[in-house]
């Protein structure tokens, strides 16, 4: 059933909301008052209300099923996590109170750090970036910052993997690097020769900044050289920004300090389970070296006797920091999300997570690895990719077979990333399936596997029929964009 | 494996589940996963920090923590400066924690994620129509974000790269955007952040300027007639960037659209989004048609299906990294996505009429307190125009002021010294539609005892 | 897709709540500890919430579309009544508290009785009462207290017209009445002439304890002659129940105690807008006349001075008081909630809402007259009744029709009730549906009742094909019920 | 129709649907469709209530309202005596918040209902695994409404009408069961409501007997071998029908089932269900396969759909009101639907070990608790055995001293003269998981110091 757009349901002057009467003072507006209707349709609370729970129902999300989006890190979101986040203390306060008033809020926020600090072995930690983006933009500027205070700013050249998420060769630039590509080896990692061999042709005054570089890697591996790279760009004055997109591997068993990391973002809505919301909102802090520490972005929380204080403006201890990245001090109500969910867990409960992550990739690779072709030998770490191969001659392509999965009641994995492999399919199951789940979703894999491998193409080219829209026209979409709502002709008329 | 089976409540693997897992895989224990770290990094027994603990003792140490911060709801309240203090309907908060709201990923995946995509169609539609602009995307981090991709979109669109912040931009609205021109060669022209100023910059504007960045209402609560500066720049041909921080503001005041501004950014928490101690926000982000290719962000857009149904997809996406990589528009991937979904609720559930009246309370009850304010010896409204908040001018360091009224349980406003440095004497007083007569009169008791 | 039972998916010694680790203390049980397992599965926190949640899938809701249930009232259930029912003044407060400490929850019920009172025109309200049929006892219980401390112990008869709710005769039976019934007119109301008979011929010294009458009936009419009703009963010293259900008709424009009424529940559910929660809990105040109001159950509150208090036990004001309906004050949960509602509606909110429900149900009626058969001429009040005779002849029954709406997206009406209306259909909108949203009602239902005219038996038959599941065979329940889950023989077996 | 349009927020028409509207029905106004109401009592006006309010100011009264109450979860806490406070895992309340639930109706149409129904049907087992019996019902009002139903069914069963409550009943379960017998001709034994009297219900029992009712754990918290009195009331043709008032008890103790009962009735509240001031809560009504069809309220039992598919629908509606009208087993047709979904998702959660180890922690805090009461001069724990509630002996009347712990900001538990009159000097004292060590160490320091 279609659910209309609110713009053609609603009708003008009603609304949802009631308000008392105005009292009709004086306004000071300086003429500058609005004239005319803003266009905006009126409805009731009921039919506000049921036109959202309508749109929801049209979505699938993690509560509903295995959601095996493979780098996304699609795991169980407690709803203790939204109960604390809605607590007065943190979601109604204001960022400009009076710091006295708002000891809670930060002493949250320092706790917060302390965690990540202790999973990281990191000394410092940037709260503010508001997504992991924004976390890569923190951790390059810092590193910008350090190479400029050292007279480094001819260092402006930033290595990173083909492999990568698009988001690393956007941030570099954003910063204004150059970004050099380093192409992987055979068995999906960091291709060593090649690493070396930039390294070392950089020479003597290297203009090599940094390297940026995922761990485990986008193809699900560990990057088992990383001490070495780390040991190669510290050789010649550069930083090593870690992408944590996957630090969910590791938490509590690998602490990216013992790797040589200077910088870091963590997912705190992939890692910590604050929830996707559809696209957002997300929180990236970013660890930082000691290195790179003093040049963090402001504000930040420090703990000063028994009062915790925030430091809003360069000076002082601050006076070298980058400067700030956003308003306010970052995303309080993922914070105190991230930090519900990593005391439930414990240091017990976060190890045994990401061995629990780990283990239920492998076993769905191992389970599948007969009717599915592997990208790379050997085990994978939280998420298990395979290529096209399997589907050789069968007319299913990668999109089509990600498409019937959605008919076997599933959300496809991530597919066509990484961009090094071909016709990629990447499935993170994540620690929170149940064996049980995991061997359906197998079962259910293993025979469109089958059935594609049978001929039965027309099945792959329809998928999906069980959904609440049949495929979608993305080139139409692109091509003549239509981003709004517009009246239709006759309607805007009526209206005069 | 003799470790009593985990009874971390998130985890749904048993230790016979495991070691039949391992079974399959066909390695002896977890630690064979992990033979690809590093020996050196590899880390024996647990990190240094508690372990797991239940629901009951998490919930009472964070309520504890709660109660250490004096919240909004629990006292006269007069904070804005960037973040606004509004009543949410319950229906928003119930809706935006719907599972299949709240634990959708990204959109990726358009036969099943229409609910996300139509209600993004939806506040894509709200968001222009609010701005008076043709297009708008899929929303920002927030406001000060969403300023300073405006400010590097305007540099890609006019490939010019010096860029005016008006005086009264909000100066943490204009930190966030000289941190990001700092390392894309943008050059900002100083600027002095006092109230009565922004009509100045017209003076400043020149056939090099690429953008010219106005705030309306602006950091002091003035409100600025941006017609003569979108003119000017224009004439430049540098764009006119129009800022705001309380979308409320916009109910009652002429659209920057309306008054030729080219983008259009500012802060949407207003309407449906707690203050959160400032963040999560949702940052709005508007243009004109004819820029709609160098806009940042996701961007959702109507088509139809297979069988010719309509359906919303996320497209454009050739701007994006996930394609474009260092080509793209912005590193921006994520928005922030169940914020603008309590955005778009709050709006459909206000639409026209709402929305218009929400905005006249706030302002009537805005010029009651400062008529109030304007009473008290001591005190006096810098602001010949605002909306729902104003400039004072104390005779004491408006800090120390803020300081002595919180003792007393009032949350009086934003010193100008917590923004920028100087005019320690200036104080910004916000009113909103849930400011009570009681709670005025109260504080302006206090602050006549204070300043007396 | 099926949902398995949480017993065949859970495995025993999960959990998904987390404790701390008991330290071993000595007991104080007596011998009495129970051994062995119990027999609950276990599962994790995402096992269970994914449970609910695809569970919840297979509902239809009032939040999901039109519920046109007659007499059963599916109204918008506002979300702000939820979060005030959960504030912690109300929601987190014992019931045996020291009343010093539970002033705010005092206070609600009281508030909530003043606009009780005020609405009915009535000098007592009885909070406890635990839903509808629990106000009916509360109701008859009273009258039965009245009766015998009169001494009037020989009046054990009530009047209970044909078309009552069911749960009507069962009260009284309950209060150890005998029950007879008065049959109705052709206009659907009660039969005068039957009635005048049936209490003239019990006498002078009368065995009438009263009468029970719903107004409006449960055809959705206005009893016109309500007051001579009252009349006669009072006149043989009889008393006057009022069956509240359809109370909602009369809201802020006819208040029963200008019409006789001597008692009357109302569902707080139903009128007030509590959710039904898929059944219950309901609330079932029960305003009383001066006649009955010292009868009242126990416990009430008074205000004295500007202190509340609880009366709880039958001595002094109270020693009249027929005694306690269950443990504790009643429905807290549902007061809260209701009272929210009244307040946001206010005097003139709850008029407009009462003329909207009735608007919206003339409006059907009319628009569906020529295709559908009203049971009664003339106007209706909250709800419409058609009888079956529209599908004379078409091999369509009340009960296909019903399961074709399902397919047509919505809930059915009541069928099949009331039970002087041959295969009844009673359709009641509520004050909270759009007239778009009934326009596309009428014509849904406009186009069933053609295609049932038109000879699309098989349509009828086989619906709903659009649901969760198809027909359910309730005979087959209900020969050999099976009432709980029990594990399979060798499952059994197994566990030893 | 000259009314401006009514803004009340959850009405949807206008006045110009309601002008059509009345057109299409060919009535003039709306007064037209109020025609048979008789002229007296049609009310001119509006009644004398305030008029209709914003979402926001029904907030801010609820609030101040609410905040007139002490909060259990605010101060130490150690009230029982028939309602429990528990933690409720946030779970709970979110799911039964999903409008699926929330809105639906009595699953009357099980085609669109199978979420209401097979939660009912996991409930039903759940039930009657914890309370050892082969069936239950889909819940009653309350646990004293359940007792009462289950002593008027032992006289539909027994064709005997003479019922004994044992001494350690819920004196509020007494009563209501008093109140329905009063008028349906049950005789009831007279009792005397004591501490340790129990086991002497076995001496009354006569061939005329048709039911007795023993709570356990009983109002003073103590334990009671229900065997003997099952092996009695057994020999006499009369039912033992077994109560309890808290659902977590029966994770440690011999569940009634095992124990001989016939009937078990009980409260649910302390699972899944708040303190909510005493409603709603949750009966449960359990009982053995031969008694179902006289079984009061809604069961839900298991079938199959026109394509053999399994399903759920209500059933045994021939004993209900709608078919039966006066033949009814119990006129009661609404249940305590949503309370009842909330306990069986926390058992869920639970599961076996879960609920267990809940039970342990409860009776072992309780212990604790006992013995620190058993230190103080003055107080003397009564009881032999119990759960996680005792009865204190105290050297001074039990409403005073628990009215001046509440004046320390302590809710010390509850006399048994607010439950029956007399022996003033007991009071009731319930430990839960939810009691840390520093709220007993409190509330022993407080009651020593008053006892003093």
């Amino acid at each position: 059933q279609t659910e209309p757009l609110i713009f053609e349901v609603g009708t003008p002057r009603r609304t949802g909301i009631d308000f008392p009467k105005p009292k009709g003072r004086a306004t000071r507006l300086g003429g500058q008052e609005r004239e005319g209707e803003i266009g905006l349709p009126g409805l009731s609370e009921p039919e506000t209300l049921r036109h959202y729970v309508r749109l929801s129902q049209k979505n699938y999300a993690i509560d509903l099923g295995v959601y095996p989006l493979g780098s996304c890190t699609m795991k169980h979101n407690p709803r203790l996590n939204e109960k604390v986040a809605r607590m007065p203390g943190f979601a109604d306060v204001h960022p400009l109170q009076p710091q006295s008033t708002v000891q809670g809020a930060l002493e949250l926020m320092h706790e917060l750090s302390h965690w990540l600090m202790t999973l990281c072995n990191m000394p410092a930690v940037a709260l503010t970036p508001k997504a992991g983006a924004h976390g890569e933009l923190c951790g390059m500027m810092a590193i910008r910052a350090r190479l400029d205070a050292d007279g480094a700013s001819h260092k402006r050249r930033v290595l990173v993997p083909e492999s990568a998420h698009g988001t690393n060769p956007a941030t570099a630039v954003q910063c204004g690097f150059t970004v050099d590509e380093i192409p992987a080896n055979s068995g999906g990692r960091v291709d060593m020769e090649a690493l070396r061999a930039k390294i070392s042709e950089s020479g003597e005054n290297s203009d090599i900044a940094g390297i940026m570089l995922t761990n485990p890697n986008t193809c699900g591996l560990f990057e088992s050289d990383i001490i070495e790279i780390a040991d190669l760009i510290h050789g010649v004055g550069g930083y090593f920004y870690c992408d944590g997109a996957n630090f969910n591997a590791l938490v509590g068993r690998v602490r990216p300090g013992d790797l040589g990391v200077d910088a870091m973002h963590i997912n705190l809505h992939k890692t910590f389970s604050t929830p996707h919301g559809g696209g957002g909102p997300g929180s990236g802090p970013t660890v930082l070296s000691d290195a790179l520490k003093d040049y963090a972005p402001l504000p930040y929380v420090v703990k000063d006797g028994e009062q915790f204080k925030l430091v809003e403006t360069a000076k002082g201890a601050a006076s070298d920091s980058f400067g700030r990245m956003c308003a306010f001090h970052g995303q309080m109500g993922m914070y105190s999300r991230a930090l519900t969910y990593m005391m439930s867990h414990g240091s017990d409960g976060l190890k045994q997570a990401t061995e629990d992550a780990v283990l239920n990739a492998n076993y769905i690779q191992a389970s599948l690895s007969d009717v599915m072709t592997p990208a790379f030998e050997g085990t994978c770490m939280h998420e298990a990719l395979f290529d096209d191969r399997f589907l050789k001659d069968t007319g299913v392509e990668t999109l089509d077979f990600a498409k019937a999965m959605i008919d076997e009641g599933y959300h496809p994995m991530t597919m066509y990333f990484p961009l090094v492999v071909h016709g990629a399919m990447l499935i993170e199951p994540t620690e929170s399936e149940s064996k049980g789940e995991l061997d359906r979703f197998i079962s259910s894999m293993r025979s469109l596997a089958l059935r594609a491998k049978a001929g039965m193409v027309e099945s792959f080219k329809n998928a999906p029929v069980y959904a609440p829209l049949r495929r979608l026209d993305e080139t139409r979409a692109a091509r003549k964009p239509i981003l709004r709502w517009t009246p239709p002709a006759d309607e805007a008329q009526a209206a005069e | 494996m003799d470790k009593k089976d985990n009874q971390m409540r998130y985890l749904p693997l048993n230790q016979n589940d495991r070691a039949a897992m391992l079974d399959v895989i066909g390695v002896d224990n977890i630690d064979a996963l992990f033979h690809n770290v590093p020996e050196s990094a590899r880390l024996k027994g647990l990190v240094d920090l508690p372990q797991h603990q239940s629901e009951h003792a998490v919930e009472r140490h964070m309520a504890k923590l709660s109660a250490k911060s004096v919240s909004a709801s629990s006292v006269p309240f007069f904070c804005g400066a960037g973040a606004y203090k509004h009543h949410i309907p319950a229906t928003v908060d119930h809706l935006i924690q719907r599972s299949e709201f709240l634990t959708a990923y990204t959109p990726y995946q358009p036969e099943i994620s229409q609910g996300t995509l139509q209600t993004l169609f939806e506040f894509q539609t709200q968001v222009a129509l609010l701005t008076g602009m043709d297009v708008a995307n899929a929303s920002m981090y927030d406001g000060s974000t969403a300023c300073a991709e405006a400010v590097v979109m305007a540099k890609r669109v006019t490939r010019k790269s010096k860029a005016i912040l008006a005086p009264g931009l909000h100066p943490h609205y204009a930190a966030a955007t000289q941190t990001l021109a700092s390392t894309l060669d943008i050059q900002i022209d100083e600027r002095d952040c006092r109230p009565g100023r922004d009509s100045h910059v017209i003076d400043h504007i020149t056939d090099e300027t690429a953008c010219v960045v106005v705030q309306s209402p602006n950091v002091f609560g003035e409100i600025i007639d941006l017609a003569p500066i979108a003119e000017k720049a224009h004439a430049h041909k540098a764009l006119l960037i129009a800022v705001f921080t309380e979308p409320v503001a916009l109910g009652l005041i002429k659209s920057p659209g309306e008054q030729g501004a080219d983008i259009v950014v500012g802060e949407g928490q207003g309407l449906g989004v707690g203050l959160n101690f400032g963040g999560p926000h949702v940052g709005l982000f508007a243009c004109r048609q004819k820029l709609v290719r160098q806009m940042p962000g996701r961007v959702c857009g109507e088509t139809v299906d297979a069988n010719g149904d309509r359906g919303f997809v996320l497209t454009l996406s050739t701007r994006e990294q996930h394609i474009r990589r260092e080509k793209a528009t912005s590193n921006i991937c994520t928005n922030s996505g169940l914020c603008c979904l309590a955005f778009t609720i709050h709006m459909s559930l206000l639409g026209d009429a709402g929305l218009k009246q929400m905005a006249v309370l706030n302002h009537e009850y805005a010029c009651h307190m400062a008529d109030i304010i304007d009473g008290i010896q001591g005190a006096e409204v810098l602001n010949e125009t605002f909306f729902n908040e104003f400039t004072v001018k104390l005779n004491k360091p408006a800090a120390e002021v803020v300081q002595q009224l919180a003792d007393k349980g009032i949350l009086g406003g934003v010193p100008v010294s917590r923004l920028t440095d100087g005019q320690d004497d200036l104080l910004l007083v916000c009113v909103t539609e849930t400011s009570t007569d009681e709670d005025m009169h109260v504080f302006g008791e206090a602050l006549a005892e204070i300043l007396s």
